[in-house]
């Protein structure tokens, strides 16, 4: 009965130290707005497009519908829309590219007031 | 005398998602219990049947998104069992060391849940430094923090993972293990709150169906890692506790942790000693003639055996997917175990048994 | 206070019964600065210091190092909608914040801050405080009671059950220190332990009387009266806005005036740890000085308070809750023969000397 | 002695088809008893049940594993409608027939309590059915 006692108390008393230890350490904390996280090149944020020719097979691989390629009369390409609101960011217009023109970059700030606005046509056509 | 009808859930904020439990109450003593699941169903069976294996694949991430590997992993296992793909042993090692990781990352989540639950407050944060370590480290290699899409037919999109990296988290993960423990495992009050509290003894747990740390707590030797071929040749004991209540569940958490990091780091030894750096990339587009059969592929996830179900029958598509989550069981059991409890101990319990919602309702 | 009193009589500006008046609303109205003042300030040290244990920062974004950052949250609790059930009991329900927040301010009047301000100053202040220290948990009960709401309900029958387990407790050990002080006057006590500290003679009686004093306050590991992952809020589940604020800056008056009253018990109250003031020390024995000396008082008395609090706030960061159940078990198998056992042995040593 | 083969002894009509055992509807309760109950076996869990709609029929795949053994073997049976419940045997299927009612609409006979357990209350028709409309305009969320 004593022997539990003691222990118990001295049980609470490590962890009570424990928690104190903690008390002068640095924080972790990441000050969003001010820091921001450092991301590698494989990070999957907004989509960027370059050289593309229209072949559509990231649309094909897309799980949720939310690439639309508007062509041209000369089958060139004319429009590259991505819905934000239905990317769900698998990369897999990225992997599956057979040219590697889609890159996804390290921008992840992507919200916007209106439902209309994530619908984004990312074609580069050129100056 | 007049019972209570509480209405735990679907918006308490400690059911972990949206579990709804109707518990019917006299006093503090909880007479019966119904589960009510389904608030988060995605019918994410249904969209296989009308999506391509690509298309798929990275919807597995989301039948658990804290332990997104292990699905990914039983789903490319059915798939190029089904095609007879060959995985490279690499490939194998990376997957492990990967799957590892998930489990400790979903373990350390478990972890500091659970105490906020018992009410302990810096638990939490600490076991989410440390899963915050494990995530970046998937963000900087896979491109997500929790839905990876990593893993892909016939091996890993890419080997350019950060060994060093990995080294420094899993020594820090196993230093920090032994803090957590100071804190926990010894208090009194939390052995009060766990110790004899909601037992499981080997029958129920087998009549139903729980799996995983939960099925070892209560003494029944079963792991699939033991017989699964990626595990071969790696070395690990699997961690077994007799008593079957909810200390003895974490004690098994809190080991299989230690375990993980002594599986990690074989990994990193074998994959430190072998030449990455010129391994093909991973991404083409498959456009095979599918095979036709049916594919039963297992894995041992950290809430308990992942079964993935997958039939072929030659189509672009899957003809049906199904899933087998350990939590599905976990959660059903609480209609038995959670009579007779108080309502006190309700979240000790239902806490202890680790349930993601989302892998419940799929 | 009394000095004041005085001069006023003396210089007779006033008659005598406005005079006393006056001195008791500026009394009353420095009672509640403090009040408000300190429990600002608390409020923002607990999530500071619960920041600091767990390696964050706390609030650091309104004022420098958030300093405003709990006037911000008043401000916003100010503005909001008081969101009241159609099937509530309207009458309790309004009612009960506001007596629990009212009989939180009493306790603040009872407690001696220096030898001089002491604005209720009873020879019984020891009975007077826990006889108001026991009503905000009857309207906690109430609150819940009235807000129809079954996790309100719980919660509040639930800090019903915790009153039978402390309330014995917290009054045998102070059963003790009465016997070895010889007086309930709060402000005897406190000049009683100007040799030595009541904690030195009576450690067991003290830390039973913090226990008891942390079951008292809701505090972890005694707060499965609103243990939040179990019956979300406790009896406030149903508050909002103003009401609900009411009943938060009551808790954290609460717990600054209860462990003022710990130090005032044990730690010597407003007497300084080196039996001598700094003021004296450094200045003399000039006039001056002994004004001084009541605002070091003051300081020496908050000192000593907020280093308990600091003690509360680290138990609640590292302790898990404890059930109903064991709760009652331990306050009654344990606490109860233990403090019965303090208590016999001051009496006897009380007796032998 | 080879599992199938001391099934097949007691049980005369179950076939062997690749990786798992196709019995008789009836048979499959006596089956799952026999194999649950005899010592030498003791398959004590049931690990899901599948179900696989083939538009006529619908498949349904009972995998079990002994502990005891570290084995699993896959029961599979065709039902039109109806099928025998197993929770007497293995209480964790009541979730499984439950979902197997609500997303299939095969009926579980000794299960009581069925109920939707993943789609609304009020919902109408069998989603993970071949057959299934996927036009209903409950599921047009996004306007």
């Amino acid at each position: 009965m004593v022997k539990k006692i003691y222990l118990s108390i001295k049980a609470i008393l490590k962890g009570h130290f424990t928690v104190l230890k903690h008390l002068f350490r640095n924080s972790v904390t990441l000050e969003y707005p001010e820091v921001h996280p450092f991301l590698n090149h494989y990070f999957r944020g907004r989509h960027v497009l370059e050289g593309c020719r229209g072949c559509g097979l990231c649309k094909r691989v897309c799980p949720s519908d939310a690439i639309m390629i508007e062509k041209n009369d000369n089958n060139y390409l004319n429009k590259y829309v991505i819905d934000y609101s239905k990317c769900i960011f698998c990369g897999n217009c990225m992997f599956y590219c057979p040219t590697h023109s889609m890159k996804m970059s390290n921008d992840y700030e992507l919200a916007k007031t209106n439902k209309s606005q994530l619908l984004t046509d990312i074609y580069y056509k050129g100056v | 005398m007049d019972k209570m009808v509480l209405n735990l859930g679907p918006q308490h904020p400690s059911t972990h998602g949206v579990l709804r439990l109707i518990l019917e109450l006299d006093g503090e003593i909880i007479t019966s219990v119904e589960p009510e699941v389904g608030y988060l169903h995605r019918s994410l069976e249904k969209m296989a049947e009308s999506k391509s294996y690509i298309q798929y694949l990275p919807m597995v991430d989301r039948v658990d998104y804290l332990s997104g590997f292990f699905y990914s992993y039983a789903f490319c296992n059915a798939y190029e069992t089904l095609n007879h793909i060959q995985v490279p042993e690499y490939a194998n090692y990376i997957r492990v060391m990967f799957m590892e990781l998930n489990r400790l990352a979903s373990h350390l989540l478990w972890l500091g849940t659970y105490l906020l639950d018992l009410g302990a407050i810096s638990p939490m944060f600490y076991t989410f430094r440390e899963r915050e370590d494990v995530v970046t480290y998937f963000e900087k290699v896979t491109g997500q923090r929790l839905m990876y899409n990593y893993f892909v037919f016939g091996g890993v999109r890419h080997c350019d993972i950060y060994l060093d990296e990995a080294l420094r988290i899993v020594d820090n993960i196993y230093n920090k293990i032994d803090e957590y423990e100071d804190i926990i495992t010894e208090n009194p009050i939390f052995l009060s709150r766990t110790k004899d509290i909601g037992i499981i003894s080997k029958q129920k747990a087998l009549d139903w169906g729980l799996t995983g740390p939960n099925l070892r707590a209560s003494g029944i030797l079963q792991d699939y890692r033991s017989i699964m071929p990626i595990y071969d040749d790696l070395e690990f004991d699997i961690i077994l506790s007799s008593e079957g209540d909810c200390y003895s569940r974490y004690i098994v958490r809190i080991y299989e942790m230690r375990e993980s990091v002594y599986i990690i780091k074989q990994c990193i030894e074998y994959l430190q000693n072998i030449n990455l750096s010129n391994v093909p990339l991973n991404n083409f587009y498959h456009k095979q003639k599918q095979h036709e059969g049916e594919i039963y592929s297992f894995v041992e996830a950290p809430r308990g055996l992942t079964m993935c179900y997958l039939k072929s029958v030659g189509e672009d598509t899957p003809y049906r997917v199904k899933w087998r989550t350990g939590s599905y069981y976990s959660t059903q059991i609480l209609k038995d175990i959670l009579k007779g409890v108080y309502l006190s101990d309700v979240m000790s319990i239902y806490g202890s048994l680790d349930v993601v919602l989302p892998e419940v309702d799929r | 206070m009394n000095y004041l009193l005085c001069t006023l009589f003396e210089i007779k500006w006033l008659p005598d019964i406005w005079a006393v008046i006056l001195v008791s609303v500026i009394g009353f109205g420095v009672v509640i600065s403090l009040l408000i003042l300190t429990v600002l300030f608390l409020v923002l040290a607990e999530r500071k210091l619960l920041g600091f244990f767990t390696q964050r920062k706390g609030p650091n974004r309104v004022g420098l190092w958030g300093v405003l950052q709990t006037t911000a949250d008043a401000i916003k609790l100010l503005c909001k909608e008081n969101i009241e059930l159609l099937s509530s009991d309207k009458f309790i329900f309004t009612i009960a914040p506001i007596m629990a927040f009212a009989s939180v301010i009493l306790l603040w009047c009872l407690i001696p801050y220096n030898s001089e301000f002491h604005l209720i100053n009873s020879s019984v202040g020891v009975l007077l405080y826990f006889a108001i220290a026991s009503l905000p948990m009857i309207f906690h009960f109430l609150a819940g009671y009235s807000s129809n709401n079954k996790y309100s309900l719980i919660g509040s029958y639930r800090s019903l059950g915790l009153t039978c387990s402390y309330s014995i407790v917290l009054m045998l050990s102070v059963m003790s220190v009465i016997f070895l002080s010889g007086t309930m006057d709060l402000d005897k006590i406190v000049l009683f332990q100007s040799k030595t500290w009541m904690i030195f003679s009576n450690i067991l009686g003290f830390l039973i009387f913090f226990i008891a004093t942390l079951a008292k306050l809701n505090r972890c590991p005694f707060d499965l009266s609103e243990a939040e992952s179990e019956i979300v809020c406790g009896y406030h589940t149903e508050y909002s806005g103003m009401r609900f604020a009411m009943f938060f800056l009551g808790e954290y008056a609460e717990l600054f005036v209860m462990s003022m009253l710990v130090a005032i018990l044990f730690f010597g109250g407003y007497l300084p740890p080196f039996g001598m003031y700094l003021a004296n020390a450094f200045m003399g024995n000039c006039e001056f000085c002994s004004y001084f000396i009541y605002f070091e008082q003051t300081i020496w008395l908050f000192i000593k308070t907020l280093i308990i609090v600091f003690v509360i706030i680290w138990i609640r960061a590292t302790l898990p809750r404890l059930t109903q159940v064991s709760t009652l078990n331990m306050f009654w198998k344990y606490i109860i023969p233990i403090s019965i056992f303090n208590l016999i042995m001051i009496i006897m040593m009380r007796a032998l000397w | 002695m080879n599992i199938f083969e001391m099934i097949k002894d007691k049980f005369p009509n179950v076939k062997l088809a690749s990786e798992k055992i196709e019995v008789e509807v009836d048979d499959l309760c006596p089956i799952l008893e026999y194999l649950k109950t005899t010592p030498e076996l003791s398959f004590d869990m049931l690990l899901s049940i599948i179900a696989v709609d083939y538009m006529d029929k619908v498949e349904l795949i009972y995998p079990v594993i002994s502990t005891y053994m570290n084995e699993r073997i896959n029961l599979s049976t065709k039902v039109q409608t109806d099928a025998q419940s197993v929770i007497n045997l293995y209480p964790s299927a009541y979730f499984d027939e439950c979902e197997i009612y609500d997303l299939f609409g095969v009926n579980f006979i000794g299960n009581n309590n069925l109920k939707r357990l993943l789609m609304p209350k009020s919902w109408i028709g069998h989603p993970l059915r071949k057959n299934y409309e996927l036009k209903d305009k409950r599921l047009s969320w996004n306007g």
